[in-house]
């Protein structure tokens, strides 16, 4: 593999920058972090609506439609109602913990799309350790969750908080070991290198680890079905049930700004990010973004709540052993036939994926009564 | 100049982190401080240009070991007694002071042969060929895996409950 | 005066003794559990900071660093088992109601 | 050996939802677009009849909850019963419609209307000229079929739907 010079040369991995890009570092530095925030905030918005009118649509409703055309303002309508709201703080809650969480639980958030190709070489910093940084960076945001539940000093928080960090330190195992399986055919843990190393969309070359990838994404973001630890039925709304006002509308940026993350990274590890025909790159992976996310409305609105021994089960007993056999079949396919085409792979990996489903169903069944944990 | 500006700020949470677990009356409060620390950590690292296990560093302790922390701080309810000292303080305050004046003198007179070259910046591809390579470091690797296994199993056996 | 080799070290020295300190005094088992993390990250920096100014091409230091990571992940695994096994047997982790073993 | 639960269950339950996006919602837009309720509903308000009740104060007997209150006074000119005041607390009301039927002279009805709800519960209290029938008030076929042919046909959502549908 052949390393770019600007990455050798450059005295700090932090400071890459593309080597035509105009202005130096800091010019760079700043048009990025202000396109990052601003992305990330329209696009919660956007979301949010394609969110409510779609799971609406789909349950046979309409959604918000009152709010300006189509429903168009709602979410601008529902942020000013949030900020505006009183900052509520229980009395015997730990202030200073209370008040940090949703900071630390934003932050990083914000930080992982540093890493997120928008375009060729368009992005804040094109690290080396790209995909690395983005799994490190996000179990920071646990620490924030767990922070939310303690402080609050609420049995129902607290439980919340113990689920959450339960499911994120059981379910970034199988999201780890997938990403391996991509690095394994792209050949390198930059994002921008695995977009280019894409001439086959990896979603056809890794359809098992897009599967896994995609169920324990949606778990480490707390989507539904796996959204137990906000489980609003059983929990009030988990780890941030204390939360009102300024502080509640962070949390809640934060889980759409989650979810958009993570359709990012998906974008780019499995659909080939910006790559495409025709349209400009940065539409392309607009576009891509938001079918992934479409997805995971789709699914959070069809399938039920499962329970936390469930949760676990499918973890540890499902999506870990079939993220080990993906490793394991990507590393030899790449060991042993380096140089033959990837539609054969494509092929081959389909029915491999599809036998090993069947089979691992066949010895793993979710609904056979309550499974031990 | 901004390299050195880094290592300040981060020599000083570190270590101000560090004193923040050990003086800190909540046990909570001490594990918090002590992410801050592993994160202070990790922008040691990337000063030194270990960029990779800056990373790794953040997914390890941050990700994993901190979190276990908290989790047994949480099970062993032992958060409002407090962080009580025993009696070895004294004794143990001057270890501790004679051991740094050791090591700070050690280090300060010691002629090291400091190296010109510039450090290796992309770590990631070194250190994998140095970890996995055929002359390189993959006996440890299986050691340290095993070792993981082991912990893990040993974990498990104190842990269980004995079934009546 | 420039960052070098000494100020690096100089830290880490600073950082084990204060989780020397810690682990010595502390009755807390949790916190002593803590400042052993400190001490373990304490070698992982001079590691580090040998490995970038002494033999900055050869990562060594940095595959030690692994090493010790790897160690103290099995570490923290089985010191947690014992802390809360000790606390279900004595319903406390106060390490100076622990003498089991002290005669 | 037989493969079950191998996540066939998923795709079947995504394909609805999908196919469901495509449909028509089955919804109807409320202020602007307002369906017929049922023709004997029970609505939230009692209708009272001045000229028809002659102050037995059955209903008053019949009411579970207490909830009217009638004053009357004898005239004796016309030898009958005069009506001081009809009280209603719509507040109490529990919509069982046991005056309705208990009213010997067809003089109390239920309320077709809705969206009657008021901002202070002092205005629940209807007493006299605010039971009176009026278009803002008008009768339900409770316990009165020959109001309940006159009446417009209750709209269901899904036949709205189902048409709407074949239209498409």
């Amino acid at each position: 593999m052949v390393i770019p010079d600007f990455v050798l040369n450059a005295p700090l991995a932090m400071q890459v920058t593309p080597a035509d890009w105009p202005g130096g570092y800091w010019w760079h530095w700043l048009f990025f972090t202000i396109i990052i925030i601003a992305f990330v905030l329209i696009m919660v918005m956007g979301v949010i609506y394609i969110e409510r009118r779609g799971m609406g649509r789909m349950q046979s409703r309409l959604g918000p439609n009152r709010t300006g055309p189509f429903g168009l303002l709602q979410p601008v309508a529902d942020a000013i109602k949030v900020l505006l709201k009183e900052n509520i703080v229980p009395a015997t809650a730990d202030k200073v913990v209370h008040w940090l969480a949703p900071i630390i639980a934003f932050s990083p958030v914000l930080m992982i799309f540093a890493v997120i190709p928008f375009q060729n070489g368009a992005l804040l910093a094109d690290l080396n350790i790209g995909i690395l940084y983005i799994i490190a960076v996000s179990s920071v945001a646990t620490v924030g969750v767990f922070m939310a539940g303690w402080g609050s000093s609420n049995k129902y928080s607290l439980l919340g908080a113990m689920r959450n960090v339960a499911a994120i330190v059981s379910y970034e195992i199988p999201l780890a070991l997938t990403i391996v399986g991509v690095i394994i055919f792209s050949g390198s843990l930059s994002m921008n290198q695995i977009v280019v190393a894409q001439d086959i969309p990896y979603i056809l070359v890794q359809p098992l680890g897009f599967l896994l990838f995609f169920i324990a994404a949606s778990a480490e973001i707390n989507r539904s079905p796996f959204d137990l630890m906000e489980a609003d039925s059983e929990l009030t709304a988990g780890f941030h049930t204390e939360y009102s006002g300024m502080k509640f509308a962070m949390f809640y940026l934060v889980e759409y700004a989650e979810a958009i993350a993570m359709s990012a990274i998906i974008t780019t590890l499995f659909l080939s990010g910006w790559r495409g025909p025709f349209l400009p790159p940065w539409l392309w992976f607009l576009i891509k973004t938001l079918v992934v996310f479409f997805v995971m409305v789709w699914t959070r609105t069809t399938l039920p709540r499962v329970r936390i021994d469930q949760l676990m089960a499918l973890a540890w007993k499902f999506l870990f052993p079939l993220a080990l056999v993906n490793l394991f079949i990507t590393a030899i396919e790449v060991i042993f036939w380096p140089d033959i085409s990837q539609w054969i792979f494509v092929g081959v990996n389909i029915v491999i994926a599809a036998l090993l489903v069947i089979l691992w169903s066949k010895l793993f069944k979710i609904g056979w009564g309550r499974l031990e944990v | 100049m901004g390299l050195e500006f880094a290592f300040w700020i981060m020599a000083v949470v570190m270590v101000g982190a560090a004193f923040a677990v050990l003086y800190l009356r909540n046990v909570f409060h001490a594990a918090l401080a002590l992410v801050l620390c592993f994160i202070a950590v990790a922008g040691i690292y990337v000063t030194l240009s270990a960029d990779f296990l800056a990373a790794v560093q953040i997914l390890v302790y941050v990700g994993a070991i901190s979190v276990l922390i908290i989790l047994g701080v949480m099970m062993t309810r032992e958060v409002q007694k407090g962080n009580p000292v025993n009696k070895m303080r004294l004794p143990a305050a001057i270890v501790a002071v004679v051991l740094l004046g050791i090591l700070v003198y050690v280090v300060t007179s010691t002629p090291w042969g400091i190296s010109t070259q510039d450090p290796l910046t992309p770590t990631t591809m070194p250190l994998a060929t140095k970890l996995f390579s055929e002359n390189g470091f993959i006996l440890p690797v299986e050691i340290g895996a095993v070792l993981l296994l082991a912990a893990i199993l040993g974990a498990i056996v104190i842990i269980r409950e004995k079934k009546k | 005066m420039s960052i070098g080799l000494t100020h690096y070290l100089v830290l880490s020295a600073v950082l084990f003794c204060i989780g020397l300190y810690g682990a010595l005094t502390r009755r807390n088992a949790v916190i002593i559990l803590m400042c052993i993390e400190l001490m373990l990250n304490a070698v992982n920096i001079s590691l580090i900071a040998f490995s970038s100014y002494i033999v900055p091409q050869l990562l060594t230091g940095q595959v030690f660093a692994i090493f010790v990571m790897v160690v103290a992940a099995a570490e923290i695994a089985v010191g947690l088992a014992v802390v809360l096994a000790i606390f279900r047997h004595f319903s406390g982790i106060d390490t100076n109601d622990i003498n089991l073993l002290k005669w | 050996m037989k493969f079950e639960n191998y996540g066939i269950g998923i795709i079947k339950g995504m394909a609805v939802t999908i196919s469901h996006l495509f449909r028509h919602p089955t919804v109807s837009q409320f202020p602007e677009q307002r369906l017929n309720i049922s023709r004997r509903s029970r609505g939230n308000e009692l209708v009272w009849s001045r000229e028809k009740c002659t102050g037995c104060a059955t209903c008053a007997k019949a009411c579970p909850q207490g909830a009217i209150e009638i004053v009357t006074s004898t005239n004796l000119k016309e030898n009958k019963y005069e009506v001081e005041k009809y009280k209603v607390d719509t507040g109490y009301c529990i919509q069982c419609g046991l005056c309705v039927e208990a009213c010997p002279y067809d003089a109390l009805f239920m309320g077709y209307s809705y969206e009657r709800a008021k901002y202070r519960r002092n205005d629940l209290i209807q007493a006299d000229d605010e039971l009176l029938e009026s278009p803002e008030r008008p009768v339900s076929g409770y316990f009165h079929p020959e109001i309940a042919e006159k009446l417009p046909k209750q709209t269901l959502l899904v036949e709205k739907v189902t048409e709407k549908r074949k239209q498409e």
